[in-house]
């Protein structure tokens, strides 16, 4: 089986991180992976997104026409994916960003206010790690272990302290579902 | 980066560290999008490398004329750019051929004729093939369908480069260039060849010089000759093609590089459906694997070519055929990319009619 | 809006469509003058723009005159084909660094030294724009970009070109200045050079260009407010302003 | 009131170049993002110190800025 | 000179008297042996004739943009080079072909490939049918094979430019280019085609913008669609070939150009001695005579192709008859230019082998 | 020879063997010096050139060193790759004006302001030799050539190019020179510049550059000895000689 | 029958002129006829010369590789021809600017000091009419008539005294093998 | 006779720089046409006028004459 997930937001969001996190802990295990980012012209537009497919075959097009999951991280992302997400697939919203309240009616939607929690836990820049964490909790696309290793070997360079506030970034995300 | 080890990379990327493990010493190149992370990574690791040039030059035909020149000096040399600009290297390509300079030049194919989009797309398989330039020559061209096969293809090209002193043209488009993947890396080669013909100032020897300009018919024909025998050479010895699921399959889809992916995503789509299926894939287009597949066509009554692009690779297939199967297209220009579902659609409407006519 | 009269508004020929540039983007600016003196001129039924392969290559969705889209580097190579069939359009190209200063050098060149009766509205911003941030001729020193990790060293990568001054020995040249798009002064100086521009090429004297230095937050990877600090400090020390020739036979 | 401007919002990109150059501080970053996902320009009427001086138009690159003056 | 009147013209001043009476208001060009008597030719009669432009270019790649920038006016305008030369327009010929810009590119074939020599030959077949740029286009390719015909069918390109919107390409050679023959001339076009489409400055209408640029793959997808619809609508109406002693014929030579001179000597010689030869001609390379030529297939089982390079036509001709009969190559590259009599001697050969197989 | 020394003969790396140019032609007289400087400078065992397409394309016949020829106009590219790989070697490139200052424009204005350490021996005869007598960059106005039947319009085919003093405001070039080949002591000038611009790659300046005015009787279609006339007249003034540069801060 | 003659000498001997001379003849009497010049590079070595063939059916190739006849103007061009020369073939040579003796035995030698002659005549440019004259009476090729024509269109411009001139010399030619 | 040259008459092709720049006249064209088929340089050593100043060598395109001055 293989699932497919697209993240959609703004340049500077941190959706490609997000994919390549994501990614690199599918390869971390032994899964079989893709990742496509958008580029070119539209990166221009101001938007950016990814798509990444994990699963336990050969992935033939890293393309996702009908993606299982959405991620999406400002309005415009919503408007341009919602119409393509598979029926009864499940698309994350972060609500601080999109106010938007015109969803399709045939997907399941899971809204957290990401960049308030982020606030609140007194580190805007996380809000990215808590929308993963919760990503994960919802799809279970690879395990919150392989991702929080590859946490630890990201933000190890800067401090232990970056480490530990995006862990429990991570985790406010993965328990938001709970 | 460890070799033999696992890692993420971006497919472009994948094709430059590669280079770099295969001896690259000199990347000349100019922007263009769907490849600028190509000389970008080119720059940053060959400033963290010994020994390493990277210029990125004015324009793409500045470039090929200093991979010209790099070459000459028996420099393992690379290239890469993208159709308008690959289309600028025409000229200078066929001066490669010609002098025998061997040369490393990446295509990643975009949406065209003209400036077109930076959509993946294979409509520059004639230019390729059938070398764009002027005069009879060829280029050794690979087309990676994944991107560890990009990093094998890349590595053997410099070696098939200079065991022939011909140019080698990989392959690729903006998914190819963009996606990421696992990969192993190769190691660093530390034993690169001699090269004897290699200009590099007469030292206490005899001078000696290479130039294209044969202005003796008979001089140039004899070149040419020569040429056509390492050609034929090279057809004999280098085509590679890959094949699924074939053995008992009743129509077999040709494809190669993004298109062959995607293929063989509807193909095994079909097959668990029972459809009686199979993939071609060719690896080298020059040399085309023109007698595997007519090998096939001993069992198999009808080919379908999918192309992203209009009735180029189906030329190839006709050719290797000749006449001993029906030979269909189904082509799609402008940088469209088919879904694995949409093609086994089609595969399948196709498939039925056969048995339907049968 | 009672009591009150409009004094600016946006431009007849500037299409009332948002365009796909970058907040803050030079280019944006330079549209808007164009179109302005395109209307003040009245030239709108005979000019010709061709636009380049960079961030403006969509320029015919914006300014409401016809287009003709060039090959990257070669819009003199086209307005040179364009003018000797038609003498009486006012043609110009709209051209990048790198279109103009690097791939279409020796069009740009040998246009203005046979002294081809265009115009050439080049906008240098120090960087591929389009391509994502690489290295043009004009990047300053010690610059940043994706392709110069290090910085410009104009020891490997040679200094920035300097169009203007490049061309102002070329015979065929009759009008060539340089401003910036950074301020309102600025913006109206710029407007000022494309007229003289364009008015040099309605008396046909010969090769006419305005060099506008411009913003590109995107890949400069500044804010458009920081973008104009840069303008000051790092490009208009190395990129003088002012008119760099100016034919004098006739009245301006 | 000697002045007053009228932003199209919704073509605003916030490049914030029209806050920066206005001299008496008429214009401000709205709260409500518009269809593009950008903080747009806002023009502070209350505060009736435009001038119509007109410098926001002139360096607003979307060319989205109307300035109107005082009749004399 | 007059028109409707026997003149000795070299094959140069042939194809630019023709271009001029078709109508050709621009050229532009750079100078490149074997084919500069034609730009000398165009600066001295576009001098005196009324409201023509001449510009020598700095380069071919300039050249072939001004070309560009002409049509896009609406003018008929042309260039001309040789193979080096014509491998630099290769991106502008493909952007020519994305915009329908009509233009009418002269390459006077030498033998290569790199600066090779300047004698004639026939090695750019490819480049020219298949594209030597990037994308999926045609250009219309016309050879003419004596210099009447030179001059028929560049006055026929024009108006085959204009009425498909297409670059037409005329190839010929050193030898078609130097020599001279007798030839008619025909009238001065005076009823140039109005085009609605042209970009000539908005007037009081509606500004236009003609552009290659298609950033959505389904916009770029429907207009390779348009362009392969046109190109298959040229494939049905333009295809021109010519054929002699095919009759009763029990081989047939296929050639063009020149090469098809030597060959309709070749076989004039045969048939005087009773031996059954005969000789096909492709006029059009471009649409390739495919219907034509199977369609002698019915009666003939062996074809031999003569190409003046090595296994360019040949491709076409295999194509065109798909395994209906054998097809053999005999191919001189180089620039080599082999006598009626030496063909005439392989010919021969290769019909006592056949007749000793049957 | 009793009695006799002999003080001139045959350059030791000028090959022993008829050159195919016309009589009279400049192109035979450079290669002379050529082979004397790289005597004098001994380094005939590192020396590189690259000639182009144009009369000097069998230059490798002539001259005693190694050779690879390049596509028309591209030597100086050529040379970048060359010379970025074998950083000692003295590499130089031998162009004519066509190649140079037409269809190379590009090449050599930016392997010139990269400042790549190479040098150009630069043969400007005012006319394509190899392809027949058409009008090169540098073909004075009112010279008639096979392309300008009325003689150079410098109002349509602008006017010639100075090669020299263009280059000179590039901050990568370090040696850039102008001599003939028409004269005893112009030839001696010549040599030396030669020699000044070898040395100065020896030193890894820059981009160097002698360009010298050739004779060129086959399309000026005048006698040698006119020839030289020509150049006194017709050349020297379009083309002053001279140092147009030289970078002080080394001996020389 | 098709014939074809090899014209060859200097650059600037006339040759050229000679043989698109001989085939605007041989196209005035309704005859198939070509003529193809050398070019490029070899021009530049001085030499030059030119292939005429004249025929009664379409000729297949302009290129003479065993040629009838070979008019010869300077040495190096006697090296350069003489092997290919049709066996039986005419060999005319202008003995004024070719001492060469070591001639091929199997071809008629044709001998005239044309240069000699003119001189005398009192207009040495003249040279090469007094070979095209002799050529045709050699060779046949054309009718000595229509050349006189074209030799009338071609100098009568210059003056008739110049046409009587070259008539002269073309009719001392022609005799000169009588 | 205080120099003398000698040309390598075969290789010569009759440009005539050396005469013309030959101070004393002592080089003319020689009546015998060699190889390539030019009239080669011929130098008059009767004159006996030769300075070995070397002129005709420093012009001479096809670098054949070779120069030579008495022993002091
Ligand atoms: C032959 C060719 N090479 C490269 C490109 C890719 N390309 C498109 S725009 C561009 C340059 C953009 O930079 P610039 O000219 O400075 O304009 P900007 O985008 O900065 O306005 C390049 C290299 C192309 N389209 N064609
Ligand atoms: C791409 C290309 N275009 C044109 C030519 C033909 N060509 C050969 S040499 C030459 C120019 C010769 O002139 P110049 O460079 O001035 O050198 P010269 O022969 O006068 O020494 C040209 C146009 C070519 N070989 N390649
Ligand atoms: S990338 Fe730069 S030049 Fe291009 S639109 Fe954005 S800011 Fe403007
Ligand atoms: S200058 Fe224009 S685009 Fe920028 S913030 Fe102000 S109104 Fe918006
Ligand atoms: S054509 Fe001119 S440049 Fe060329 S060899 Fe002859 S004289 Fe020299
Ligand atoms: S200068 Fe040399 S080539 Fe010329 S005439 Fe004198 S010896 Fe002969």
């Amino acid at each position: 089986m293989i699932q497919k997930a697209i993240l959609a937001g703004f340049g500077g969001q941190g959706v490609l991180m997000m994919g390549v996190t994501l990614a690199t802990a599918a390869m971390r295990e032994d899964k079989y992976v893709t990742y496509l980012p958008t580029y070119g012209a539209e990166v221009r537009g101001g938007t950016a997104n990814c798509t990444v497919s994990v699963g336990d075959e050969e992935i033939a097009s890293p393309i996702a026409s009908n993606p299982d999951f959405l991620v999406v991280l400002n309005a415009p992302s919503l408007h341009k994916f919602q119409s393509i997400l598979r029926k009864g697939g499940d698309c994350l919203l972060n609500t601080s960003l999109v106010h938007e309240k015109s969803i399709r009616k045939d997907v399941n939607v899971y809204e957290i206010a990401a960049s308030e929690m982020a606030e609140e836990m007194g580190e805007l820049r996380s809000a990215n790690m808590i929308i993963l964490g919760a990503f994960l909790k919802i799809s279970g696309m690879v395990q919150p272990e392989t991702v929080l290793g590859i946490i630890d070997e990201t933000f190890r360079r800067k401090s232990p302290k970056v480490v530990e506030k995006n862990k429990d970034a991570f985790w406010a995300g993965y328990r938001y579902f709970e | 980066m460890k070799s033999n080890e696992k890692v993420l990379l971006r497919g472009s990327e994948a094709i430059g560290e590669a280079a770099l493990r295969a001896g690259c010493q000199c990347y000349f190149g100019y922007p263009i999008t769907p490849q600028n992370e190509l000389p970008e990574y080119m720059a940053r690791r060959m400033g963290e490398l010994p020994g390493r040039t990277f210029v990125q030059s004015e324009s793409e035909l500045a470039a090929i004329n200093m991979v010209y020149g790099a070459s000459a000096t028996g420099a393992r040399v690379m290239t890469s750019s993208s159709s308008p600009g690959v289309s600028l290297m025409q000229e200078g390509i066929s001066y490669l051929a010609a002098c025998e300079f061997p040369s490393v030049i990446v295509n990643i194919i975009r949406g065209g004729p003209g400036l077109g989009n930076i959509a993946p797309a294979q409509s520059d398989y004639f230019q390729a093939t059938r070398g764009g330039g002027h005069g009879d020559y060829r280029c050794i061209v690979l087309a990676p369908g994944f991107l560890q096969e990009s990093v094998d293809l890349t590595y053997r090209a410099f070696d098939l480069a200079d065991e022939y002193r011909i140019p080698v043209l990989i392959l690729g488009d903006g998914m190819m260039g963009q996606m990421m993947e696992p990969v192993v890396l190769p190691a660093f080669r530390e034993d690169l060849p001699k090269k004897e013909w290699a200009i590099t100032g007469a030292g206490k020897g005899k001078s000696r010089f290479i130039r294209s300009l044969l202005l003796d018919v008979h001089v140039e024909e004899s070149h040419n000759w020569k040429l056509y025998r390492k050609y034929q050479r090279i057809e004999r010895r280098e085509p590679r093609s890959d094949s699924y699921a074939v053995e008992d399959a009743e129509l077999v889809v040709v494809a190669y590089g993004t298109a062959a992916r995607i293929a063989k995503g509807a193909v095994r789509r079909l097959r668990a459906r029972g459809v009686k299926v199979g993939l071609f894939r060719p690896i080298t287009l020059w040399p085309f694997p023109a007698k595997a597949l007519a090998g096939l066509a001993e069992s198999v009554g009808r080919f379908l070519v999918f192309e992203m692009s209009m009735g180029q690779l189906v030329e190839d297939v006709k050719l290797a055929l000749n006449g001993k199967a029906e030979v269909e297209l189904y082509g799609r220009p402008g940088g469209v990319v088919v879904t694995p579902v949409e093609l086994s659609r089609i595969l399948s409407r196709r498939y039925n009619a056969m048995r339907h006519e049968a | 809006m009672k009591g009150m009269k409009k004094i600016i508004g946006r431009p007849k020929y500037l299409k009332d469509v948002p365009n796909h540039y970058c907040p803050g983007c030079g280019h944006s600016t330079i549209h808007r003058l164009l179109a302005e003196v395109i209307e003040e001129l009245d030239i709108r039924d005979r000019a010709i723009c061709i636009p380049p392969c960079g961030c403006a290559v969509l320029a015919y969705d914006y300014i409401d005159i016809d287009m003709v889209e060039a090959a990257h580097g070669r819009g003199t190579a086209v307005a040179t084909g364009m003018k000797r069939c038609l003498p009486d359009r006012v043609v110009f190209t709209y051209q990048g660094d790198g279109d103009l200063a690097a791939i279409g050098t020796a069009e740009l060149i040998h246009s203005a030294n046979r002294g081809e009766s265009i115009t050439t509205i080049f906008v240098n911003n120090g960087v591929y724009g389009m391509t994502g941030g690489q290295m043009a001729p004009t990047t300053v020193v010690g610059q940043k970009t994706t392709t110069t990790p290090k910085g410009r060293n104009p020891g490997v990568d040679g200094p920035p070109m300097k169009m203007c001054e490049f061309l102002a020995p070329l015979d065929g040249t009759v009008f060539l200045a340089r401003s910036t798009v950074h301020s309102p002064k600025q913006i109206k100086q710029t407007k000022k050079y494309i007229r003289q521009a364009f008015e040099s090429q309605l008396r046909d004297e010969g090769f006419s260009m305005v060099e506008i230095l411009s913003q590109c937050p995107s890949n400069w990877k500044l804010s458009p407010v920081e973008c104009c600090g840069w303008i000051e400090e790092g490009m208009i020390p190395q990129f003088p302003l002012g008119v760099y020739k100016q034919r004098q036979t006739e009245p301006s | 009131m000697k002045g007053m401007i009228r932003i199209k919002k919704a073509m605003c990109k916030s490049c914030g170049l029209c806050i920066e150059v206005c001299p008496k501080g008429c214009i401000f970053v709205s709260k409500k993002i518009n269809e593009k996902s950008y903080f747009p320009a806002e023009f502070d009427k209350k505060k009736e110190a435009c001038t119509g001086c007109g410098l926001c138009a002139v360096v607003c690159p979307e060319a989205i800025i109307e300035v109107y003056r005082e009749k004399q």
